[in-house]
């Protein structure tokens, strides 16, 4: 079976059981933690393309991902636009901003990336956090970025009133449906002439130049189809909760999701996927230990990398090329 | 003149608090490459044993302050042999050690709120009295805290360039594989590191507890700022963090008395992101990452 | 359900309820004359043996908020223990259940809410405080018709409500908004200059606030009224979290000395370090600070600094005989550092639910609107004398009146208390407002006359 | 014959899985020159550090002195006075020369004074640019400050990996001549060099070494002899 199939294949099995779920378990928890679990699972999986493939150690995903959601709620709030509209406005703002953010990594390698993208992603949060003049005082006092309260009140893709009392199922299926098209792209990406590009850059950066393949232009590239989906991620994270405050910039769901992708496997495609899946579970699982749910989630963060450094994905890579 | 003096002050406190913080981080960015997430835990613990060794163990202060560096060195000799050794066997080793020490801080952190409680205390080991300079007080606690830091930096300094270890620990940092070939046990080298980091992350911890008081989330600040610190200086570079160290207090104090205090945090960031596009590898910092 | 904690009997009561209203002691009898004794009444004799009721509470019991969110824990446990040993309500036992909100952003808060929701099928949500707009978790209490009591003190829950009362029918602010600090300073400031006990040396005042919510109302409400009052807003400066080193902005005041300083950041070992570092050189200004005073650590880290400093609260334990004793339960119970001021937030919410339930038959599981209307129907018309003082909620904006500044008899507010340190070693006096204050205002010692 | 200093015995080595170095046997005799010459890329660099302890010897054994060495860590090679010259120059960059001839007698310090005479004689560049930091030198001086730093170590067999490589012939003269001259004094010498010509007939003992096996071994002047080997195998 070819990789692509095998990928096909895997994707498909997915999403039936996905698209059965609420059938199966129609309570409202398992379904909310579901769509948190896709919005969650977009990010891992575009970041990955970022962090994985291309090699670059950006840590700024999730101020792209506010992006999204930030622009999505302004326009609304603002301007009043459509939630409809508004998301793919917010997915192609996040890409401006997620190319800039690209440029200025540009000649920066490994940990310096990570420190420069946090630095950038830390200065949003500030300046958004710090600002306590009113730039308009409807509602109370409301700061140009809604300060620490957030921005509430922008408007809704409207399936809450289509279902007033199932609209949380619609939002799973909303969420599945991007997630679907996010995992997509992202077999595109990893399977095709950018993959390869990086692939080549990464095991022969001399030859791939000599080629032509020019880091500069892949990287931007990379930076730019990731910041896409992101900001729609981010967008769609706005309307379920009807609320976008700074704390999508906090620090700790910023290291969940990368934990995500560093245990599921680096680089690979369906190892975030599966990174994210396993994180929340156990999350979910630690809450039963009450007071030592940090002291558990940060005992599994470390053993996981230190056990299965490549990913859960590399291990049962191996695992199943020595079965055969 | 009052306020220059008091800016200065202020900026030399700050400016040291970061400094303190910051030379154990670099000290391990430069041998191993890791970027120690657990070190704003271990800094905060180093607060605690203090503490608790002073007010419930009747220990000395002096002595505390070695308990204190004892339990963190040791810490920092767990995080050797549990996660640095066994992750530099493998691939992605500056992610890989990224995530597990951020999981290492995280049960450090929980462990301190179920151990000390989540109220702030003032830390016992500190200096009474201040020096009046002009009409600015300053308390003599903020001047020995920069004494600390500069005591400390010159004991690194010392150690790395004139002893024989310190050689080895800077051999190490620049070439592994030429450091083995020159006889050096690099897996010695390593746990060596992290110990001393650890102590003097347990030292940091107890001075900047002494002006900020002890919780258990309280390393969070510095540990940040001290990663500013370092970018700005060069990733691994011990004299260079200090100085940038001093420099950045200085700026903060400044920008909060003109700007307001406000915007102080963001104009750091901001000088953050300038100085890494303007030199990628800091202001004092050489192409290839090298320390010293 | 293996979350919920377990619940111990409470030892003010031994044994069977009989023996509790027997050879209570102290601490029960004055339980048991105040309004609990109208809920144990009304359980009529019933014995907490019932289909346990779920109730939840998601506060921040780690990271920075962590004090309070422990104490807030404790104060439901408290409270919930209390409730049972009386029969309940109307004989089914309550079982809490905790969320963590850690950083307390509305996302996280909306999230911990619906899990409890989801995940225990709670009843009622009894919260101290979660930082954030103040107006989120309010969405999941109408979304599943339940009842939601918290204490975030903030005005934004009564715009909320306000906005559409049939929606947010049964969320309650258990204390006033953050609004009420700002007016209730300036009314404090006016009162000590017409007794005469300060005068003030100009017209100056430095507001220092932090970025919030909460901080920055406050300080905008006292900037707003500020001129009414005669005063003028010499410094207005916002400091960032954590604020240890103030030489920056002590400067600035000793630049320019003001009568007053009022700062509305509030994290206790911030403000303790202002303390001592304004008393190095101090100024001649009344320093009031917000919250953090009242936590006991503030002076611990202050020590002889902290003498002279006034704070206050529109929602703390009175030094009265409900609220004593319901400090010595608290603190028997949870320790002698406990902060009882934080526990007895939702102790009195809790109390405030679980009576307004009784009173209407019981209590509604999610989704039962109507139940939970009768609840809020009931919760609205009561006036409830707890540790806090009263709660009488105002009509379609459900949060608490406070006294004095928005009503001028103390037995239909809740008490916008006013307190100074004036040895550290001890608690601090409750200065204001008459008729509950138990010492006077002492002149801070770095004021000369 | 002098006796055996340092023997490979059917000794494989490589790295993650891939067999690089298949059964190699071989010896550096006490004051000899030994040189391994082959084309790049077939396991001669591999051979010193799997010597050296660098990369793991998966079968076969390698002795020093009769005493079997393969199961040490690098170190413990070292501290037996088995020193290796790195390929390239592996200098401290961010060290002074000093330093970096201080860090050669890391692991064996006595008499550490007399070392650095004797290294500042032979190579008295090094003494001019003591203080100079070892990233500002010329390849050349680079190079020489490798070979004085193994010196620093006292060892009993000196280890140098491409020696020339890279460097202008007449500083390439000027490196064996100074190699030639430790030949001379007695040291043991286990050379690697890619141009056989260039070390022929000073080799006591040179072995062949293409795709990871012994192709050929003889003495030093044998293989100009062998005009069929040098072509086939080294392509002169």
């Amino acid at each position: 079976m070819t990789s692509i199939r095998r990928d096909i294949l895997i994707g498909l099995v997915c999403l039936a059981l996905a698209v059965a779920l609420p059938f199966a378990m129609p309570g409202r928890y398992v379904i909310t933690q579901s769509t948190l679990f896709f919005i969650w699972a977009i990010v891992v999986v575009q970041w990955n393309l970022v962090l994985g493939i291309g090699g670059i150690f950006s840590l700024a995903q999730m101020a792209l991902f506010a992006t999204g959601a930030y622009a999505t709620a302004m326009l609304g709030f603002y301007w009043k636009v459509p939630m409809l509209a508004a998301i793919p406005m917010a997915g192609v703002i996040t890409v401006a901003v997620g190319m800039l953010i690209g440029l200025a990594c540009l000649r920066l390698r490994g940990p310096y990336v990570a420190l420069l993208t946090l630095a950038i992603a830390q200065v949003m949060y500030v300046l958004i956090v710090n600002d306590t003049d009113c730039f308009t005082t409807t509602g109370g006092c409301m700061p140009l970025f809604g300060g620490v309260r957030g921005i509430g009140q922008f408007g809704d893709i409207g399936l809450r009133a289509l279902f007033p009392s199932k609209w949380y199922v619609a939002h799973y299926y909303v969420g599945l449906a991007l997630l679907a098209v996010a995992v997509t792209i992202s077999i595109i990406v990893i399977r095709g002439p950018l993959g390869l590009a990086f692939r080549a850059l990464r095991d022969n950066p001399g030859y791939a130049m000599s080629r032509g393949i020019s880091r500069f232009k892949y990287q931007l590239w990379i930076f730019a189809v990731s910041a896409f989906f992101t900001g729609i991620a981010g967008g769609f994270y706005a309307i379920h909760f009807r609320v976008v405050g700074p704390t999508v910039f906090s620090f700790s769901t910023l290291l969940f999701l990368i934990a995500m992708i560093v245990i599921g496997g680096l680089g690979s495609i369906w190892g975030p996927l599966l990174g994210a899946a396993v994180l929340m579970l156990a999350d979910e699982g630690m809450r039963e230990l009450s007071d030592y749910r940090n002291i558990g989630l940060g005992l599994l963060l470390a053993v996981f990398v230190i056990a299965w450094p490549n990913g859960l994905n590399g291990w049962l890579q191996r695992s199943r090329a020595s079965r055969n | 003149m009052d306020v220059l003096i008091q800016i200065v002050a202020s900026g030399l406190t700050l400016g040291a608090m970061y400094a303190v913080a910051t030379i154990g981080l670099s000290l391990v960015y430069g041998s191993l490459n890791m970027l120690n997430m657990a070190h704003g835990a271990i800094l905060t613990l180093g607060g605690y044993i203090c503490y608790a060794a002073i007010v419930h163990a009747g220990l000395h202060p002096a002595l505390a302050l070695l308990a204190a560096a004892f339990v963190c060195a040791l810490v920092g000799l767990m995080i050797y042999f549990s996660a640095a050794l066994p992750l530099l066997r493998a691939e992605n080793f500056e992610t890989n050690i990224f995530i597990a020490t951020i999981g290492i801080g995280s049960v450090i952190e929980n462990l301190m709120l179920k151990g000390f409680g989540p109220y702030p205390i003032p830390q016992p080991l500190a200096v009474d009295g201040q020096v009046v300079i002009g009409n600015v007080h300053i308390p003599l606690q903020n001047v020995f805290i920069l004494g600390v830091a500069i005591v400390l930096m010159v004991g690194v300094a010392i150690l790395l360039q004139r002893t024989s270890a310190g050689r080895a620990i800077r051999a190490t940092s620049m070439n592994r594989e030429a450091a083995q070939l020159m006889g050096v046990r690099v897996g010695r080298i390593y746990a060596q590191v992290l110990a001393l980091s650890g102590a003097l992350a347990a030292v940091s911890g107890i001075m900047i507890s002494s002006i900020a008081t002890l919780t258990p989330v309280m390393g969070g600040d510095p540990m940040l700022k001290a990663f500013i610190v370092c970018v700005v200086a060069g990733l691994g570079n011990v004299y260079g963090a200090v100085v940038a160290a001093i420099a950045l207090g200085l700026l903060e104090a400044a920008t909060q008395y003109v700007l307001g205090v406000r915007w102080s945090f963001a104009t750091l960031l901001l000088l953050v992101i300038l100085v890494l596009i303007w030199r990628p590898y800091g202001l004092f910092g050489k192409q290839q990452v090298v320390r010293l | 359900m293996k979350r919920s904690s377990k619940l111990t009997t409470p030892n003010v009561i031994a044994g069977s309820r009989r023996n509790f209203l027997i050879k209570g002691g102290l601490a029960t009898a004055a339980t048991l004359t105040g309004m609990p004794a109208m809920l144990f009444s009304m359980n009529n004799e019933a014995r907490a043996e019932g289909d346990p009721i779920p109730v939840g509470q998601c506060g921040p019991t780690t990271d920075f908020a962590a004090p309070d969110g422990i104490e807030f824990k404790n104060g439901l446990t408290l409270a919930c223990e209390e409730i049972n040993a009386l029969g309940g309500i109307l004989g089914r036992p309550l079982e809490p259940s905790f969320e963590d909100t850690a950083q307390m952003g509305d996302a996280t808060n909306v999230q911990a809410a619906q899990r409890l929701v989801d995940r225990h099928g709670v009843h009622a949500i009894l919260n101290g405080y979660n930082i954030g707009s103040g107006a989120a978790i309010q969405e999941v209490a109408a979304d599943n018709g339940i009842i939601y009591v918290h204490y975030d003190t903030t005005i934004g829950h009564n715009n909320l409500v306000k906005s559409n009362p049939d929606r947010y029918w049964g969320s309650f602010q258990g204390d006033p908004a953050e609004y009420w600090y700002g007016p209730g300073f300036l009314k404090f400031l006016q009162g000590l200059e017409e007794n005469g006990e300060w005068k003030r040396k100009n017209n100056k005042m430095a507001v220092i606030l932090s970025a919030g919510v909460y901080a920055s109302n406050i300080a905008n409400a006292v900037k707003e009224q500020a001129k009414s009052y005669g005063w003028d807003i010499s410094l207005f400066e916002t400091v960032s979290v954590p604020a240890s080193e103030w030489g920056p902005t002590l400067a600035k005041i000793r630049q320019d000395p003001p009568a007053v300083i009022c700062i509305t950041h509030f994290l206790p070992a911030d403000l303790g370090q202002f303390a001592l570092q304004f008393a190095s050189n101090p100024t001649p200004s009344l320093v009031y600070m917000q919250y953090g005073p009242s936590i006991p650590a503030f002076r611990d880290i202050a020590k002889q600094a902290a003498n002279g400093i006034i704070y206050a609260t529109v929602v703390g334990a009175l030094q009265d005989e409900i609220g004593t004793a319901f400090e010595k339960r608290y603190k028997e119970k949870f320790g002698p550092n406990a902060g009882h001021n934080s526990g007895a937030q939702p102790y009195d919410g809790a109390y405030v639910w679980a009576t307004a339930a009784a009173l209407a038959g019981g209590t509604g599981e999610p989704g039962n609107n109507d139940q939970n209307r009768k609840v809020a129907a009931r919760m609205s018309s009561m006036i409830w004398r707890g540790v806090t003082g009263t709660t009488r909620f105002m009509p379609l904006e459900n949060a608490a009146y406070t006294y004095p500044t928005q009503v001028n008899d103390s037995s239909l507010g809740m008490p916008h208390q006013f307190l100074q340190i004036q040895d550290y070693t001890k608690g601090p006096g409750l200065i204001a407002p008459a008729p509950y204050g138990t010492t006077k205002f002492m002149m801070p010692p770095w004021i000369k006359a | 014959m002098a006796e055996a200093t340092l023997e490979i015995v059917d000794a494989s080595a490589g790295y993650a899985g891939r067999i690089v170095l298949d059964a190699i046997k071989l010896s550096a005799r006490k004051g000899e020159l030994t040189a391994i010459v082959g084309p790049n890329g077939h396991g001669k660099s591999t051979l010193l550090k799997a010597i050296s302890g660098l990369v793991p010897v998966t079968s076969g054994e390698i002795y020093l002195d009769g005493l079997r060495i393969d199961r040490l860590r690098p170190d413990q090679i070292v501290e037996r006075g088995v020193i290796q010259v790195p390929q390239g120059d592996l200098l401290f960059p961010a060290m002074t020369v000093h330093e970096n001839l201080l860090m050669g007698a890391y692991a064996n310090s006595d008499g550490l004074a007399e070392r650095l005479d004797f290294v500042f004689t032979l190579l008295p560049k090094l003494k001019e640019r003591r203080n100079q930091t070892a990233g500002t030198l010329s390849g050349g001086e680079r190079r020489m400050c490798g070979i004085g730093r193994g010196l620093m170590a006292g060892g009993e067999v000196l280890m140098l990996d491409e020696p020339s490589l890279g460097l202008a012939p007449i500083v390439i003269e000027q490196i064996y001549e100074v190699i030639f001259n430790l030949r001379r004094e007695g040291r043991t010498i286990l050379l690697v060099e890619e141009n056989a010509e260039r070390i022929a007939e000073h080799a006591d003992m040179i072995h062949l070494l293409d795709n990871g096996r012994i192709a050929w071994s003889g003495l030093g002047a044998e293989l100009m002899a062998r005009p069929e080997i040098v072509e086939t195998y080294l392509g002169v």
